[in-house]
This record gives C-alpha cells, structure tokens and sequence, in this order.
C-alpha cells in the first residue's frame, strides 16, 4: 500500500503538471478578482476567504479526470483490480485518492495563507482558511475520486468529471467558509461549522472511495 | 430486454419487462384519466379557496409550485430506489426506471424553480436570491442534467446503467439538504409548513386544493414515467433485434 | 491444484461473444487457446481473470488453499498492455509491483537477468523498444510467485532468443506445478500442452 | 482540414466533453460562487464578471493539457507530423485548437449572459462580458496549445511547462475583467483594455500554432 | 522510384543505436529489417519517416516528383499504434484518415473487405480485438495511395488467415511498383526481398 502511495507520487512529481497547474490557477484566480470588485480592500477582506476556498475547489478539478486513467490505459487498473483479495479495492482508491491530494492539492493549502495576504484578510483568518482548507479539501477529492472512476472509460473526460462532482462538492464550500468567516467575523460561530466540515470528509473519505471502487469494478 | 443487464439471464429478465408492459398498458388511461380530473378538481378548488391576506391572488401559484417542488424531490428518491434496485437486486426494469425518469425529474425541477421565481418576484421583489433553498434546489437540477449527460456519454448500456445508479445514490445526500435548508440556514424561503412531524400549520382552506393539486401532479408523474419506461423498453427491444440480425447477416456473410 | 472452467459463457458490449467452453488444466500443465481475430481468446482470458463478468457457466481455482481460493487471487495477468509505467524507471516499476503484489521470489536484478536485459534497470520504461518492453513485463511474473499464468500473446514483439528464452520460463513454470493458460497465435514451443480451439463468431 | 476539426468536436462530444456539458460545467461553477460569497446581490454583480472569466478559464484548462498526449498516445500525432508537406503543421495546431475551442469554451460563451443575468449583472455588462469572453478566451486556447505541445515534447517537463504557460494567461485575464468593468463601473475605461484584449489575442492566434508546432517538431 | 539511405545513424535519447546504415530500394521490391530487440528497427523506420532526425547520414526518395518528394511525404507509417481513436467507429477512424491523407484509392468498405473485416464499421474502435484493430490500420494503407509503405511489426497480433492476406496485399502494393520497409521479427511470406540484419548492442 505505502508503494502505490510513494509509486503516485513520484509519478506525480515526474509528470506532475497537475500540482502546480492547480497551483498557478489558484494563483489565477486570486489575482483577477481584485479586477473585477476594484480597489476595495476591506471589501476584499471579507470576501477573501471565500475566494480562497473557491479557488481551491476550482484548482483542485483540475488532473482530477485522470486519477485513474492512466493506470486504465496502461493496464495497470487490472492488476490493482486483481489483487482486490490482497488489498480491498476501496482501500486501493483511498490511497490513491491520498496520493492525489498531496500532491496536487496539499500545495495549494499551504500557499493560501500568502495568497490570503493579497486579499488582506486578518491573520487568524488567514490560519482558519488554511485550517479549514486542510481539513475540508479531502472531501472533495474523495468525492472527485467517484466521478474520476465513472468516467474512467472516457478519453477525454474533464469537463464532465467536474460537472458530475460540482454539485456534491457545494456541502464542503459552504462549510468550510463558514467556519472560515466564523474565525473572522465573531458574531459567527466556528467550532458548529468547522465539526459539520470534519463529519463531511470524514462521511466522503467512507463512502467515496467505496461508490469508486464499485465504479471501477463496473468500468469493464 | 434479456441482455440489457448481465445476471439475471432467463426467465425475470425476459418475463418482467413483458408483464410491465401488458400490464401498464391496461393501467395507463386509468392513470391518465385520474390525473386529468384530480387536477381539474384541483385547479377549480385552487381558484375558488379564499385569497391569502398578504399575499392576494399570486398566492395561487403556491398550487402548481409545491407539487413541483415536493415531486421534483419525490424523483430523485424514486431514482435513487431503482439505482438500488440496479446495484442490488440487478432487476432489469430498475435501470429502464431510472433513466427514463431521469429527465422528467429535470423538467419538474425546471418548472419548480421557475414557478417559484415567478412567484418569488412579487413576494421577495426578485426573481432570484441565492439562498440555501433555492440554490439546493438548483443544485438538484444540474444533477440530474449530470446524470442524463453521463448515461449518454457511456455507450455500453449495463455500464452506463450501473454507472449512473452509482452517482445518483451519492447524490441523494442533496435531497434531505433540500428539504431542512429551511431549518439549517436563514432562508427568504418559508419553513415547511404541510410535510411536518407536528402536522400541518397551513389553513386547511388553502391545504385541502394543495393537496389534492399535488395528488393530481403525482399521478401525471407517474403517468409520464409509465410511458417514458414503454418507449425506453421498445427502444432497448429494437436495438437487440439490430444486433441480432446484424449477426445474421455477418453469419451469412463469412 | 486446477483451474476448472464450466460451460462458460461471455460476452461483449452486451454481444455474446461464445459460450459453453468447459475445461480443466491440471497442476503442472497448459493451455492453448488459439483461434481467428475475435474470437474470444482475451475476452476469455479476461473473465478467468475475474476482469469481466461471464454471461454465464463459472470459473473456479480448485485446491489452492485460502491464499489462492479464486482465479484472480492465484493468477498472474500478462495482458496486450505491460502495466508499466513509462515515467518510471524499469527498476522503480518492478520494485512497485513485488511490493504491490507480494509473494516475492526473486530480486529485481535477478528477474531481469532471466530476461536477458541487464543494463536497462536505470532506464525510464518508456525508453524501451517495444520487445524489451514485453520482456519488462514478463520479468514481472518471475519475481512474485503466482501458480496461474494468464497470457495474452505474451511473445508479440520478441525477437526468436527472447522467445526461446520465455519458453524456457514457462517450462519451468510448469515443471514447478503451476498452470498456464496462453491465448496466441504464434506456437510457444511447450510441448504436452492441451489446444482450445475458438471458432469466433466469423 | 475541416475533416480535422470534426473529428475532434465528434471526439469531444462522445468524450462527454461537448458543448452541452460544457454549459453544465458553467453552470455548475455559477451556483457553487453563491454558496461562498453568500448570497448578497450586488456583491455578487460586482465579481460576477471575474467569476465567468475564471470559470472560462478552468474550462479551457481542464481539456487543454491532453490536447496532443492523447494524439501523440494513439499514434495520430505522427501521421500529422508526416503529412506536413500537404497541410502545414502550424494550421494543423491552429484547426486543433479551434476546435478545443468551439467545444469547451464556445458554449461558455453563449450561456455566459443567462449566468450573468443569475448574478445579476447590469444588462451592459452581460454584454461587454460576453463579447470580452468571445474575443478573449481564444488567447488562452492557443497559450494552452504551445503548453500540452511541450508537454508532448518534454513528457517529464511538466512543472516546468506549466510555470511557464500558465502565468502567460494572467494578461488576458486582467484584461478581460477590466474591459467588462469598465463597461459597467463608469470612471474606468472598457475600450483601452478591450483592444489590449483583441491584440493579445491576435498575437497569440499567430505565435501560439507556430511555437506548439515547432515543440511537436521536436517531441522526442 | 527509390529510396536511398546512406550511411545513416541514429541515436535515442542521446545514445547512438546505430550508425553507417547504407542501402537503396528500388521499385517493386522490398526490404526486411530484421534484429534482436533494441537492434534499431524502429528508431530506423522513424528515421525514414522523418519523425527523427538522423545523427549522421541521410535519407532520400527520388524519382517521386514533386508530389514525393521528401520520404516523408511519400511514405505510409505503419507504427506500433494504430493511429485510431477508441472513441470514433471504425468508418468514421478511417473516413477522417482518408480525408486528411488524400490521393483516395478506395472507399472505407472496400478498404475493410480487403482485410477481411465486413461487419465493423459501425463500432467503435475500442469495441475491436487486438488482431481486428491492426487490420483496420492496415485498411488504412490501402485507402490512401502511397508508393513507399514503412511497417513496424505489421503482423503482431495478426491471426494466420489474415497474415497471409497481408502478404497478398503487400505483394499486390509491389507489383504497381510499390515499395516496402518493414521492421518484424516473423517471416512476412514476401519472396525477392533484400535482408537489413540489424546487430544491436546487445
Ligand atoms: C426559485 C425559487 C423557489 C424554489 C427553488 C423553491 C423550492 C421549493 C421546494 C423544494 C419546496 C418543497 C419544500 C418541502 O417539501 O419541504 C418548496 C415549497 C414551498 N415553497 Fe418554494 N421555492 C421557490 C420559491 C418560492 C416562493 C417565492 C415562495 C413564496 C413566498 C415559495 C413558497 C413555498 C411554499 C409555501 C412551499 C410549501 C412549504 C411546505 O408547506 O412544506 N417558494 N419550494
Ligand atoms: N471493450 C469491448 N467492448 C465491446 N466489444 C468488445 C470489446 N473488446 C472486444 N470486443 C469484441 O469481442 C470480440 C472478442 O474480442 P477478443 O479481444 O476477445 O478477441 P481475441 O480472440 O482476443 O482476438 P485477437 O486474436 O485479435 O486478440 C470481438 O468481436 C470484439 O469485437
Ligand atoms: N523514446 C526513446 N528514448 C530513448 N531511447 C529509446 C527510445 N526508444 C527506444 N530507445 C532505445 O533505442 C534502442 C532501439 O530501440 P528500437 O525501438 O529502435 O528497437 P527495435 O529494434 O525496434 O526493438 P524491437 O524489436 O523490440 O522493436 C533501444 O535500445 C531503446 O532502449
Ligand atoms: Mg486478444
Ligand atoms: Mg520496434
């Protein structure tokens, strides 16, 4: 198991445009908005953390269509489907989907705070929106795990990849922004978001990898 | 029908789909006919039941906008159910159930949002506010677009089947969102006030027309959903006799 | 141990594909399944291998204990692909599968010897001619021990030493009790092998 | 060369990328900003242009980097190569991209008023949105070609090529917002940026064929 | 027409494969290449094709006019892929090729008939077997005129009826004057055909 987790990253590392395209696009996305609400920073400091936490989940579909693809392509998914009697399958998924994050999303929760800090949100918000992203992002990956493994026969499956995991992802953002806002502005609570936003990944990190696996054991 | 889905080969697979069909046909203008009078009963209580006093005569949209609302939802479970019924139990009628509802749900769903901004424009003085309920709601109908778009991008029928029950049991998380959005989150929408454990707090002069428009609805969903499923069946029954004869006419060709 | 297959059906994209082949392969021996294009040979391999669903009949691996109680369980799969990865060195993707797949025979060094290939371990996969490449991945059955061997036109692409040389493999394969089942349509030069015959659909 | 850009928008549409999940993807995107930013309107009109530019930008990007891996996987890439002397490869490139274009972006670009109309964005601005969008977003189609063409060329380069192309589209971006902005928040200027935007576009409409064909010249 | 090498080298990733390959052929003939794995078959065929640079020598087609005037432009590329996408049918794979190639010979369905493959034209290509994917790339060269047809392994995963139907195919391309590089490690039944033996490192 810990060598299809090192074997994935290293692939990730080698080819590995997906971290930091995810990364840049956050980037992207940080930068532009500025443009568009115009020079307002206090405005800006209130929306901050929910452009962090939208930029994230934007960044983070992408590379997400080929989480199983090419292990398909190049026969590989036999194999992992074969040893399900070694290790389960859903297992098999999980640890991928760890991989995944890692490597192309774990990077852009460790940037936010920076990018935070453009957008001039206060300091301990800067460390809640990290915090809720480190802990929230997992879902989404769990749950773009899914809609990698139905599409897995798709050559070229982006956009329907993102359209088909968007709407299960709404959950997660609302959440973590939540809690993010919660942190920042004090009427708002925290603590109730933050649980709720634990409960989800840890709900996805269950049910995810398990409809994947069922999805890739369908896939042919 | 029979090699639509892999197990259940022999007698259900081939005798189910037929059973369904003879007996809907004797079922559906009964069903049909119901439905045309509930909603004509209904429509007629709905217009004759007194005005709400804040809301005047726009009140009356309320009749057509719950039973979208409620049967938009009432799919998804119904789909939800025979995606089970695909995973589990394999029966070859679940999938043909599912896909065929699929985009009837789209179009109630459609129809529950847009009678609702009509509604919403007079009461909240904008035809859209993105608040939980609504956007719930909005997120409910880009999932069942989702769903059509994937059974149509996968071509192999029993995978694009088994692949579109996997999502929408996921997806089914959204449907209790929908419906407590109200409670969980401060909402220009009003809190449910009919589907309540402590029974309804809705003046029974406006109850009784809701109910029986939403009975009416119900049954020309399922009107609908009958006849969808006959023409999906056809449809699979004519693809297989293609196949069967293509393979003759390669046998005789080789 | 024995690999028992009962009037087994199967069937593609809804399409049957053949049906009621029934066989047994005994510890120690193999199999040939040869026939046209399409007739059925991968999609047969395949579902031996538990990577489809058969219409109908059933697969069983008999005798293999509680570590080996399923086909895919006891099987090796050599399919047209090499389930390597071409940004990887041969080293690093052999070393992933051993891990992955466990029952380790022999090192990385030494499977690749019993290739032929000794200079290639540092080379990414995808540097590889489409020959050594096959050879690559046959190295992978030689590390980890599994007593069922599922081929799909294993030799395609080698050049005569390396299918010489395979067959060498396989005869010691079989001479250690393990079975083989080879779809092809090229003879592997086995000799006391059993022939199925598929007559595909043209 | 026509024969070209069908294939691919037949290859887009079976990959379940065609023009109709590319409006869903907007959609999607659309309704999940909401749910982080909250639901204030006018907030909402004031980011709403940046939002539908980004939203473009990540529908462009998802599909983009397997541009030419998927041709050069299959083997097409070589007889293309090969038939340089009859088409010439950089038109090649170009025809590719136009059709990425019509498939992932074009659709964007024809629902993004109805969206705009969603966030309520004042009726001029929907308009300068979409024109920015029409004359925009091709900039970013022929940037991302010369991208998945070196990573075609150099397969472990990945990071790198990202760090290079990626930030390229920051320009148009900024632009884009700027130009629908200016239409709507007076004292900034909408046809200054907007030519800005026409320029690149062209530039990049004439450079981006060459470079991506001269990289996949010299792939492997 | 004629296709001149002369003292050709090649080189992968910064490593010399070969080098001082020196050979002519003539019209109506063909030339086997032939070595153990990693020899340099490929790089070779790629080479002619102009998909690599040479590190040393040259490759010429002459007498083909302008029309022919580079190898590249003369030449048929028969790879290890097939050059067709999963996703499209098999008409439609071969309608576009057609198309795109030009100098049209024959429709899609004779190009089909000729190898042996009446009935698929309305699957997906992904839906073909091994054997039955490679024949409609080899449909492909027959759609198309090309006088210099370059083969990488053309009959992996051939089965024995339509091997030899491609050896007819590949005489008929002879007899109009054709010619023929191919790279295969198995007797492609072609009879007056000059031998490149490619030694290799190994
Ligand atoms: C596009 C906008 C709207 C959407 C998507 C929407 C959606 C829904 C949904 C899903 C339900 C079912 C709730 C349940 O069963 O618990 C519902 C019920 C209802 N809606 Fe709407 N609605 C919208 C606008 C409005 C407006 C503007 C009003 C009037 C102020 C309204 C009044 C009601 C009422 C009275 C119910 C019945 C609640 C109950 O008795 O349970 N809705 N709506
Ligand atoms: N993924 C698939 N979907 C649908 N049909 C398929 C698929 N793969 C193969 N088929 C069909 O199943 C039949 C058998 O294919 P299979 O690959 O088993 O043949 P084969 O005996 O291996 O042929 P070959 O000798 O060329 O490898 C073929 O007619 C093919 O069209
Ligand atoms: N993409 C590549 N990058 C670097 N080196 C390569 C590449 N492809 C092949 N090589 C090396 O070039 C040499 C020749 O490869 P080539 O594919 O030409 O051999 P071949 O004669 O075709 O072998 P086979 O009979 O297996 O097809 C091999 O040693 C291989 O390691
Ligand atoms: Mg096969
Ligand atoms: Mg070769």
């Amino acid at each position: 198991m810990l060598s299809l987790y090192l074997r994935d990253l290293k692939l990730a590392a080698g080819a590995g445009s997906g971290a930091l395209t995810g990364a840049l696009f956050f980037l992207a996305v940080i930068a532009v908005i500025p443009f568009g609400v115009g020079p307002d920073l206090n405005l800006l400091a209130r929306i901050g953390p929910a452009i962090l936490w939208i930029g994230a989940l934007l960044a983070s579909l992408l590379g997400l269509d080929r989480m199983f693809q090419t292990d398909a392509e190049d026969g590989s998914l036999d194999l992992l489907l074969m040893s399900d009697s070694r290790h389960m399958l859903a297992l098999i998924v999980f640890i991928k989907c760890l991989a995944h994050w890692t490597t192309s999303v774990l990077p852009l929760v460790v940037i936010s705070p920076l990018l935070g800090l453009f957008m001039n949100v206060p300091p301990v918000g800067l460390m809640a929106v990290a915090l809720t992203l480190l802990v929230g992002t997992p879902a989404i990956t769990f749950i773009g795990a899914v809609g990698s493994a139905l599409t897995v026969a798709l050559p070229r499956g982006g956009l329907l990849v993102s359209v088909l995991i968007l709407p299960l992802t709404v959950p997660v953002l609302v959440f973590g922004v939540a809690a993010a806002r919660g942190a920042i502005a004090d009427p708002d609570p925290f603590v109730a978001p933050f649980l709720i936003l634990c409960a989800i990944t840890i709900f996805f990190a269950v049910i995810g990898p398990f409809a994947a696996a069922l999805a890739l054991r369908n896939a042919e | 029908m029979s090699d639509t889905t892999k197990k259940p080969s022999g007698v259900m697979a081939l005798a189910n789909p037929t059973r369904f069909l003879s007996l809907s046909d004797a079922l559906l203008p009964w069903l049909g006919g119901l439905a045309v009078l509930l909603l004509a009963l209904g429509f007629y209580m709905a217009f004759t039941a007194p005005e709400d006093y804040q809301q005047g005569i726009t009140v009356r949209i309320m009749y057509i906008h719950v039973p979208f609302a409620w049967l938009s939802m009432f799919c998804y479970t119904l789909m939800s159910i025979s995606a089970l019924g695909t995973l589990i139990w394999k029966h070859p009628l679940a999938d043909v159930s599912l896909k065929s509802a699929a985009p009837i749900g789209a179009t109630f769903t459609a129809l529950a949002l847009l009678t609702g901004s009509i509604w919403g424009k007079p009461m909240w003085g904008t035809w859209w506010v993105w608040d939980a309920r609504l956007t719930s709601v909005f997120v409910l109908f880009l999932m069942y677009l989702g769903i059509i778009a994937l059974t149509r991008a996968l071509d192999d029928q029993s995978r694009a089947a088994r692949a579109a029950a996997i999502l929408t049991l996921v997806g089914f998380i959204n449907i209790p969102i929908i419906k407590f959005s109200v409670e969980w989150w401060n909402t220009l929408h009003q809190p449910a006030s009919v589907l309540r454990l402590d029974g309804p707090t809705i003046h029974p002069s406006m109850l009784w027309p809701l109910l029986v428009c939403a009975l009416g609805f119900t049954l020309l969903f399922s009107t609908l959903h009958i006849m969808a499923m006959r023409t999906e069946i056809w449809r699979r029954r004519v693809t297989t006799m293609r196949k069967l004869s293509a393979r003759k006419a390669e046998g005789a060709a080789s | 141990m024995q690999l028992a297959v009962t009037d087994l059906g199967g069937e593609r994209g809804g399409e049957p594909v053949f049906s009621g082949i029934s066989f047994t392969v005994e510890a120690g021996s193999a199999l040939l399944v040869t026939g046209p294009n399409g007739a059925g040979k991968s999609t047969l391999l395949r579902i031996i291998a538990g990577l489809l669903v058969p219409a109908e009949g059933e697969v069983k691996f008999l005798g293999g204990g509680e570590k080996w109680d399923t086909p895919a369980a006891a099987a090796h799969y050599l399919g047209a692909t090499n389930a390597m990865k071409p940004a990887l060195t041969v080293a690093e993707n052999l070393t992933f599968w051993s891990r992955f797949l466990g029952e380790i025979r022999c090192s990385v060094d030494d499977a690749l010897e019993q290739v032929g290939l000794w200079d290639v371990g540092h080379l990414p996969f995808g540097y590889l001619s489409t020959g050594q490449r096959r050879r690559v991945a046959i190295a992978r059955l030689l590390m980890c021990h599994r007593p069922l061997w599922l081929l799909d036109e294993p030799t395609s692409g080698l050049d005569r030493r390396s299918e010489a040389r395979f067959a060498e493999l396989m005869r010691g394969h079989l001479a250690e009790g393990g079975l083989i089942v080879a779809a092809t349509h090229l003879p592997l030069g086995l000799d006391n092998t059993q022939e199925l015959q598929m007559a595909g659909r043209a």
